[in-house]
């Protein structure tokens, strides 16, 4: 046991899978040389060498197109989008041909392609580097939408993503990367893809979140402890898509009151899906409306603003104590 | 010198064996043997013969839309030819008569454009991709396999279609010069039939040829007559070696003409004059391939008459399976099967709500 | 008045509009000599000639970024993308530049732009032409979502689309195209964007559907009518984002019963808005959870099973009793 | 002739006319106005003195990330002197010295880089897009405004700048495919600083210029010496005179190197040497042009003094205000309000519901 911070539990992933099976390739710009801008694939070149370590031109079409035939051909690309905010230069090769290979040539092939890219805000960037998009992929058939909260379970979920046999889409909260550190074990761990945990038992109330929220929403669940002597219980689902609906209704059954939190927009969020799964599996339970505590439906703001826009502890509990109230 | 005129790696040239007419150039005839060249005519015929089955399907609406490849059979047929089973090929969506040579059945184009999935599975031991619909999307995809045979140190190669309307996308591009840069074995098959849907060629780009795209990946690009076998197969032929002996990629742009309909939902009338289809009709590329294996003593009018039979009745076959095929109940359910290794509990849900849907409808 | 099919409603808002404002250009591929695949864009070449009429290259993403350019510049343009299967070649021109104009520029610009193309399944189409993936496009902030029902509303929002001054995704459904007339008014008509109408009256159950699923879902509503005695409202949304929650949370009220009925996928699709909205706002209303008539969460089939997959009248009226039963 | 070399338009230049050492090509030099040449030194070292001073107060953590521009004043400055008001400018992240001198304001840049959108406003009468942070993205936009200056018959024409790595990029290619198809007055600055990130140009295409790449689309391509200002002058002055009077498009590469950092996150020494760094700054384009200035008896090293503390205190004024206004409360309502023209009532409901969020926490 190690204590890492999630960017050193990533590198550790990569590089124990790399090592054990020789068709993990990893691509993108400036994962070589320089380790990635992040340093995830730090020190990956050295070790594996241009034959499995790929610093490609600057295209984001071309890094996954390339990837997806890599991935037939019988490869296990992990390819590194530098930014969530420009994966969409490479959504149609996502959308049209990752997702949908396995069912285009009814099983003959599939891609076992993971797309990692860093995402959502709370780093002091620039304009397309803070927003939370996860909903574009899991809207969509044929892929699997993953977002780890902290270094284990993203060493433990990166794995699991290399492994799967079908496209993975894996945003790192990039607001977590170095935010902590946390005891990852040496040895394997694999954590199942479609699976959420419970990170915080309770019985008065259920908060959902995941990826950079999950800290928040936890401090809120302390708070609402100390001050209100209510005990919450908070969900990190870890999976988007498929989304483990199984663990949530079953909280919402035993608290009646349930709030989600999120960084992506309110609208045709993440949130709502969550809400109408609740109502097709917990309606009867429901004792107050779900409340959404999310990112506004407006552009993701530049730095000076980028706090005010975040979910933050005080919003989560006031949602969480409105909930509480009725 | 200050101001200079750069140096370019090498020039653009154009290649014609067989003219219009069926007269072979005799310094460039490729010394082809017989089997190979009656193979290639075969191809040629029945890759005519079934895409005009295939209309009156159609027509009659056995079938749903398709893209006919009416005058672009040597285009297909000739780099086909040139690959080995071990070699992938990734077509676009108008490579029929290609994807027959290359061992896809009949039936299963015939189910794919008949409405099922099932169609699109392709058999184990033949390295083709699926069709693919989205212009220009799969070259990406060739490189990537491509990729992946130089890193496994093999010397197959990877062969992807596309028409003179991809060139205009931008993955077009990106393709290139992935390919350029890693000098992986991929072939670029362009199939410049001088029309996209209603864009003619000239309105795509303002580059007199779209090989000299190639310049800007000092990737290797030539310009073919597309109607002409024999330069088909040259050019490919070379392009093939080059890539098995790692001398990297190459763009092939033939020129050739979609002699029919962009698909069965489009009136060519509304944007081409009949004068030009007439001009291309001359250009016919079997027409002058049975000239030319005439003169060579290795066909005449009773053999030709003899194939034209024996195709009709492979096709007549394939229709039938086909259709017999298409009566049977289809399971709507099969649907669910292939979006995923393994369906998610919700997707397995839907499924059975739509099972007890049917039921509670039947 | 005339009676009209879709294609020639939408025909006639593009030459009425090119008429009045000469800032209009219509762009894409084959929307000139050709008319358009489906014919929406024909004569307008003729009429107005290659300075309004731009037959363009096949690239999607060069469409509409020139578009985007056109549009900072002072034009309207008003782009075609054949099929919506192909919108995400052109995705992050859409979201990273069309959407953000205004705010990046902080309203010296702004990016009246319309992108249409006709969506959805029913028309025994080829892989990747029959998709409802609206939400791709709802979900983003800049941008606007416009999704009509038949001829006469496809004219007046086409119009107020291209008066809009912001970027606005006009999504045709392509099996109402021709499926029938309707008396289309020769003087302008406006429909405002962000308002929903209520497309049939009723008191006992909400019935929320759009686009093609308009007229299955009034259908089963006079199968309700004539064998249950139901009397259901039906509710036509005609924009998707903005949502008019307004008018479908008022009618939850009065119901408590709904049904959302769409194309598009289930997981993370319209639905879930909607249903997020009704618990946000007629929470208490509600005697039965809102069930959700949608497409399956997988790749859209071929035609052979293709009316299987899409909601139907049975498959309307089989919730709607569930609901009513509750 | 059956085998043929095709033809191309035209040949790939490379111009420079101010060596590294300031000697000037007699033959090549342009003659320019005093007051011009002195206009170009000025904003050079403007752009570099700012540069510099950006780099302490992101240091210093008073603003955010941004890219330096240091090595590059020549390959922006150049174009866009040749430009009159009228033209506009859509330039990607890396053309500081080229938008001050379009009249953007370093108060505006500052407030931008520190984290405020108010920074991104354009005022009125410049036609100057804001940055485009998507690598390549911007290229169409010049396409656009320049295809709507000829639909309007204006002579002004639409210049965008890009780098090296932009190149690679889908959307390059549909650029120029589409401006070379229309033949709009759109002048295509690629900055070609040898390093994507951690990328060297070598790696980034196999192309030995990327100038060539026009040869693509029929579209005028010239290779620069990009620490030239007097080559990037004459080069972008030939291309927008062409431009104006309709005769197209071009694409200058302007060779140069990125002295700097990729942006305040980046840390160089992991991809590149010292030496190569090194051997870039004997060709800085600030010091040559000094030279040839003087020699011109233009400049004395009293007068660059005296300049030097006369842009140290329009920077030192211009760091004073911004700071000034970032020490007032900001307004985090005012994040709502340019979405949209016009706000739907749920987005006024996530307003007031953080208005009231606000209120109840302060
Ligand atoms: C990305 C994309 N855009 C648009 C279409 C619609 N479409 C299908 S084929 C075609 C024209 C293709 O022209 P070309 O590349 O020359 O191939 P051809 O059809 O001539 O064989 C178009 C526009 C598509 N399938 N994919
Ligand atoms: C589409 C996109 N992909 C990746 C990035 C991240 N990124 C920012 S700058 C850069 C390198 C750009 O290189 P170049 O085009 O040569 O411009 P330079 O930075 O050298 O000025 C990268 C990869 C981005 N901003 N946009
Ligand atoms: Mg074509
Ligand atoms: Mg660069």
């Amino acid at each position: 046991m190690a204590k890492m911070t999630m960017v050193q539990a990533l590198n550790l992933a990569l590089r124990q899978e790399m090592e054990k099976d020789d068709r993990v390739i990893v691509l993108g710009e400036d994962v070589g040389r320089d380790g990635g801008v992040f340093r995830v694939t730090d020190g990956l070149l050295d070790t594996f060498s241009e034959r499995r370590v790929l610093d490609t031109p600057l295209a984001e079409s071309g890094i996954v197109g390339m990837s997806v035939g890599m991935a037939v051909y019988g490869l296990k690309p992990v390819a590194e989008i530098q930014f969530s905010g420009f994966i969409y230069e490479a959504f149609h090769q996502i959308e049209s041909h990752a997702a949908r290979l396995r069912n285009r040539s009814q099983g003959r092939y599939h891609v076992p392609l993971v797309v990692r890219a860093p995402y959502a805000g709370g780093v002091r960037a620039l304009e397309h580097h803070s927003e939370s998009r996860e909903v574009y992929f899991a809207h969509t058939p044929g892929l699997k939408m993953v977002i780890p909260s902290g270094p284990r379970n993203a060493r433990a979920l990166l794995l699991a993503a290399i492994r799967d046999p079908d496209p993975v889409i894996f945003y790192e909260p990039k607001s977590v990367y170095r935010a902590f550190r946390e005891e990852v074990p040496e040895e394997e761990e694999v954590f199942p893809i479609g699976k959420s945990v419970v990170a915080r038992g309770g019985k008065d109330i259920t908060l959902i979140a995941y990826g950079a929220m999950l800290r928040p929403t936890l401090e809120a669940a302390e708070k609402l402890k100390a001050e209100d002597g209510v005990e919450a219980e908070v969900i990190d689902l870890l999976t988007i898509s498929p989304l483990d609906d199984a663990l949530f209704t079953a909280s919402a059954r035993k608290t009646g009151r349930v709030v989600v939190v999120h960084e992506a927009h309110r609208s045709f969020g993440p949130g709502a899906e969550i809400v109408s799964r609740l109502i097709e599996k917990s309606f009867w339970y429901l004792e107050a409306p779900v409340k959404r505590v999310t990112g506004f439906d407006i552009i993701f703001p530049l730095f000076a603003r980028e706090q005010t826009y975040l979910p933050g502890v005080e919003r989560i509990l006031s949602a969480a104590r409105e909930t509480l109230a009725v | 010198m200050p101001k200079k005129v750069l140096e370019l790696p090498y020039q653009v040239e154009y290649l014609s064996i067989l003219d219009k007419d069926g007269n072979v150039d005799a310094a460039l005839e490729p010394d082809l043997p017989a089997d190979l060249l009656l193979r290639l005519h075969r191809a040629m015929l029945l890759g005519r013969r079934f895409d005009e089955r295939m209309l009156r399907l159609q027509r009659q609406g056995r079938i749903g839309t398709f893209a006919p490849i009416k005058g672009q059979e040597a285009a297909q047929v000739g780099p086909v030819a040139v690959l080995r089973d071990s070699d992938w090929m990734i077509p676009a969506f108008r490579e029929t008569a290609g994807e027959l040579m290359r061992g896809r059945s009949m039936e299963s184009v015939l189910l794919y454009f008949g409405g099922y999935d099932e169609g699109g599975y392709v058999p184990e031991g033949i390295n083709n991709f699926p069709i693919s619909v989205p212009v220009g999307s799969q070259m990406l995809h060739a490189v990537g396999v491509a990729w992946g045979l130089q890193h496994d140190g093999k010397d197959d190669v990877a062969m992807t279609f596309f028409g003179d309307g991809a060139t205009s996308q931008g993955d077009f591009h990106e393709a290139l010069n992935f390919a350029g840069v890693w000098q992986v074995p991929a072939i670029f098959v362009c199939q410049n039939n001088q029309w996209a849907i209603s864009i003619p060629r000239a309105k795509q780009t303002a580059a007199q040829t779209l090989a000299q795209k190639a310049l800007a990946y000092d990737v290797r690009g030539i310009q073919v007559d597309g109607n002409d076998i024999l330069a088909m197969v040259v050019a490919a032929q070379e392009a093939v070696e080059r890539a098995r002996v790692g001398e990297g990629p190459t763009l092939i742009e033939a020129v050739t003409y979609r002699m029919s309909l962009h698909t069965t939902a489009d009136d060519p009338k509304r944007y081409r004059t009949d004068d030009e289809v007439a001009l291309w009709e001359e250009r016919d590329p079997i027409a002058r391939f049975q000239v030319y294996l005439k003169a060579k003593g290795l066909l005449d009018d009773a053999q030709i008459a003899a194939l034209e039979e024996e195709i009709e009745a492979e096709i007549q076959t394939a229709v039938a399976h086909t259709e017999a095929k298409m009566a049977e109940p289809v399971d709507p359910l099969a649907m669910f099967d292939y979006t995923y290794a393994e369906p998610s509990p919700y997707l397995l849900e839907q499924k059975e709500e739509l099972r007890r849907e049917l039921m509670g409808q039947s």
